[in-house]
């Protein structure tokens, strides 16, 4: 696959300068994801009223960025927004690039449709996004019903 | 008939050879079927063009190879019915999926002394060895219903067999000697209000009649693929997903783990927890061409085909004097496998003389010796038919028999 | 050079296509190797010639069809110098080798609390996850050996390490991350004199090096079909043949019986004993086949080619600034794999761009978490060579590689 | 392969009318013989003189023809001969049809030249002489040094 579209200048900016990088006290939950294929791993902390996302992990270029563009689009929303959100980047990681995304609500999460194309690398995007879900589930938000992927 | 057996033929390149100077005459489907050209043409593209190893790499050959990896996954769950290509984990045959079974669950449900594993005796080896070793390791008790003097499933005793130690029911959905198709409704029903698991060896039955796992009644099924148009090296265990998540691992090793340190390892899930080590991925992609290739035929139509080759066959065999027909003696509730006995003549000399005329069938006992024993015979003889097969190797088998008499005489 | 390269990539029609509009730079070898068409040309004759089942028929189809894969077995019982072919036992992969004899040893030794099984830190996830559920079943301890920074086997504890408890010695002939060769004569003789048994993982060493069984040192070995030119779905276990009549079978089903009643079974001669139901006939020709092709050229010849590429590739890697190298530095005591950091940036991007130059290098873990660990990076980037690898293609990797740096600049 | 050699009018005659068979006592020593892949059984019982050679089983015209020309060659001769015509047999059966059969010693055991060429049958032929061998050695008499067969 061409390289076309996978390195965004924003995807690298987001991996160059994360934002919101490093765990954080307090928090009502927390889940550690591992990709077992290639030893990416995350673990992001949540509060009960998504005021507070924080994580920290070792991985590629796409899911810190990914992580990064997380926190960005998620801490302080309520849990429908979150929801919305949450469900619209899944969507668009599915897609294999057949999904028009939508820059309203995903802002510089739209710089992630080029991975799409990239089948082995939809698992590196998708790590924060599933581990936020789990956390967020054990702080008691139920962030929507974004079909379950396999790591 | 709408089923056009010559074209089909066509498809097969190993029908172009003679045998002793005859045109092949292959009635050994059973043992293992011929391959299509569309089978080997996928292999055989895939290995020149797109090898790579799976779920290992981001580069460009492996990310193929993964995709047609688990794109036969996929198609294969669709053609048995199951709720999800999760539920399809490749092995390399019958065998391996059954051992699987015996030593997940074993070690799953703690099986000790006062179990019981309950079986048949119309079991190939490899759905009565595995159970016979888990029961030695563990204590539980094995115990089997018998054969009914026209080959059908004894389910006389039922009651006492199945009841509240009764672990695991694991029986042949159709046998490999008898061609009997078991209806596992009665005994699925009564194990399942004990709690028991049900698995079926579907080794005889997916290649050749339509399968659907949402309504045959079992938790897991084994099949294999060089009986159904595929290579050999590959073979299938199907589970239902939640009783898979449940089950731990039973050979270890790359690709089924989660996260691994010298202290200890935690697993991957189902399919990927029961595949260690590199599978075999040109094999399971062209046992997902036979599935095509069966499914653009039909497998009613196929099932169709066998039947009325079966009962030409019962007729062809019944008028032959000497002959002794083991199992079902109408296409009832069986397939295209006969087994049978020429009157003061050993399987093996039959099976001689017959490969002498290039008539190919298989002697001896199957892989299924106390079937033999219970029908009091050393061995058997033994015609299985498949798609290709047509009712001019049926006579050529039916001549072939007056000729063994004629040496034999 | 008489190795001649060029006329040997000929033989791999793999070669002809391109990666992203680039020529196929195949730098993944020890993930899988790619295939010559002498090795294809021989399945695919068998399929569509030959192809019946093994050891179960007399007819002329299964006969030829047991020759050959008996011819197979032969043939690669005289490539790694084994007393005789019985001692050759075909299994799937290295992993279910090595799995068959994590269990079958396990019940032979009656091992338990208080026995210890080592293996080391360098080894394969299909190496280390057996022996640990192995200790998990039986109370064992497990124990290990540790790596040197230069990658090398850490025999300073070997007193310690392997004493009167030490029942199982398996380790990793040649580390398939590290490239690292493991002498292991010290380690296998202080084995032997406590009576310990001792097993190779050869599955990256018996591809790239000459090996003779008979004096390399090892009561068991395990290697794998794909990665020496052979297709997927076979593996071998050798085993001396004395040690492999001792041992119970594993996989259970049909083909390793001697005698089956209900009531219990006995079981065939190695190496029958540990094949149960029907074995990869055509991978297993189709490896035969394979040794053929290795034979043909020379197994010294091959490790020659390697050993120039691997010190022309430690050369050029060197001198990619930022890029650290795992593992020995010279090509003295190590293989054709060479893994490494780029200095700040994840292996998986490394990989990515490399990908879309056309240029196939493996990154992750390479399933040998620990080693990861041990040199305290989450992953690596791997190039690994073959009798077909080229210096252009290592040139390649290089020029891929400052393109890396400028992405990530 | 074509029959051409295999049944031989002297096998079909020693099948028929197989020479003594049956189980007899006393014996000194006594194996019995499967062959796994077709189910051939034979036990054979040997004195420790060789003067009494009787054997039992079931199986193809093959091995049934084979015990009952081994009961021939070898009842009653000493030691020394019954390990040549031993030799002679396992040699003739594992030539692929390469060896002359030599009739001087071998009588009907000639006969068998022409299953040399089957594969699957050498196995037949010779699980008599397999068993005679274990019977004898458990009797007493070591018959010859016959490389070791596969069942
Ligand atoms: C050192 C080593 N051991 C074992 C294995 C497992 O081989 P396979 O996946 O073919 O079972 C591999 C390769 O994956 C390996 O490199
Ligand atoms: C009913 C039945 N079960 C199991 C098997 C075993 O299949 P495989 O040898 O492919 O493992 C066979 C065929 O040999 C069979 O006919």
């Amino acid at each position: 696959m061409m390289l076309d579209g996978l390195y965004q200048e924003i995807i690298l900016d987001h991996y160059k300068n994360p934002h919101g990088r490093g765990l954080r006290d307090p928090y009502d939950g927390e889940a550690h994801h591992v990709n077992p294929t290639c030893g990416d791993e995350i673990t992001v902390r949540v509060s009960h009223d998504l005021n507070e996302i924080s994580y920290d992990g070792v991985g590629c270029s796409i899911s810190q960025a990914s992580a990064s563009v997380l926190h960005e689009l998620l801490q302080g929303r309520d849990a429908a927004a979150a929801s919305e959100i949450h469900h619209a980047f899944v969507e668009l990681m599915q897609s294999r690039g057949q999904v028009e995304a939508d820059e309203e609500i995903l802002g510089d999460g739209i710089a992630f449709a080029g991975v799409a194309k990239f089948p082995a690398r939809v698992k590196c995007a998708l790590l924060p996004w599933m581990a936020f879900k789990d956390a967020a589930a054990r702080a008691g938000v139920e962030v929507g019903v974004s079909p379950e992927v396999k790591a | 008939m709408s089923f056009d057996v010559e074209r089909v033929r066509k498809d097969f390149p190993i029908f172009e050879r003679e045998v002793n100077g005859h045109p092949l005459v292959y009635l050994d489907s059973a043992n293992t079927s011929q391959k299509p050209v569309q089978v080997l043409d996928v292999m055989r593209a895939h290995q020149e063009r797109y090898n790579g190893n799976v779920s290992r790499s981001v580069h460009t050959l492996g990310t193929e190879s993964t995709e047609a990896y688990e794109g036969a996954r996929a198609r294969i769950a669709t053609f048995i019915g199951a709720a999800s290509p999760d539920e399809v984990v490749f092995t390399k045959n019958s065998t391996e999926a059954i051992n699987l079974v015996a030593h997940s669950l074993g070690q799953m449900l703690r099986l000790g002394p006062g179990d019981e594993v309950v079986i048949s005796e119309m079991e190939h080896h490899s759905n009565l060895v595995p159970w016979q070793l888990l029961c030695e390791r563990t204590g539980a008790t094995l115990r089997w219903f018998g054969i009914t003097d026209d080959g059908r499933l004894d389910e006389a005793d039922l009651d006492s067999l199945v009841n509240e130690r009764t672990k695991i029911v694991s029986l042949v959905h159709m046998s490999n000697v008898l061609g009997t198709i078991n209806d596992v409704s009665r005994i699925a029903a009564r194990a399942r209000s004990f709690g028991a698991l049900v698995m079926l060896d579907c080794s005889q039955s997916v290649p050749h009649l339509p399968i659907d796992v949402a309504t045959l009644g079992a938790d897991l099924i084994a099949f294999t693929g060089h009986k159904m148009l595929g290579p050999t090296g590959i073979g299938v265990l199907w589970g239902r997903l939640d009783l898979l998540a449940q089950m731990p691992p039973f050979l270890a090793g790359g690709s089924m783990i989660e996260t691994v340190t010298m202290g200890g390892t935690t697993f991957a899930a189902p399919p990927a927890r029961f595949e260690a080590g590199t599978p075999p991925i040109t094999e399971a992609i062209g046992l997902g061409a036979a599935v095509d290739y069966l499914t653009g035929l039909g497998m009613e139509a196929i099932h169709q085909h066998e039947q009325d080759i079966t009962r030409y066959a019962l007729d062809a065999l019944t008028s032959v004097p000497g002959v002794r027909i083991f199992g079902p003696a109408t296409v009832e509730g069986r397939g295209g496998t006969v087994s049978f006995d020429v009157d003061g003549v050993h399987p093996h000399d039959v099976g001689q003389i017959l490969d002498a005329l290039g008539v190919e069938v298989r002697v001896g006992h199957h892989c299924a010796r106390p079937v033999c024993s219970r029908f009091s015979v050393p061995a058997m003889t033994r015609a299985s038919f498949y798609l290709y097969t047509t009712t001019a190797e049926i006579d050529a088998l039916a001549r072939g028999l007056d000729q063994v008499r004629k040496v034999f005489g």
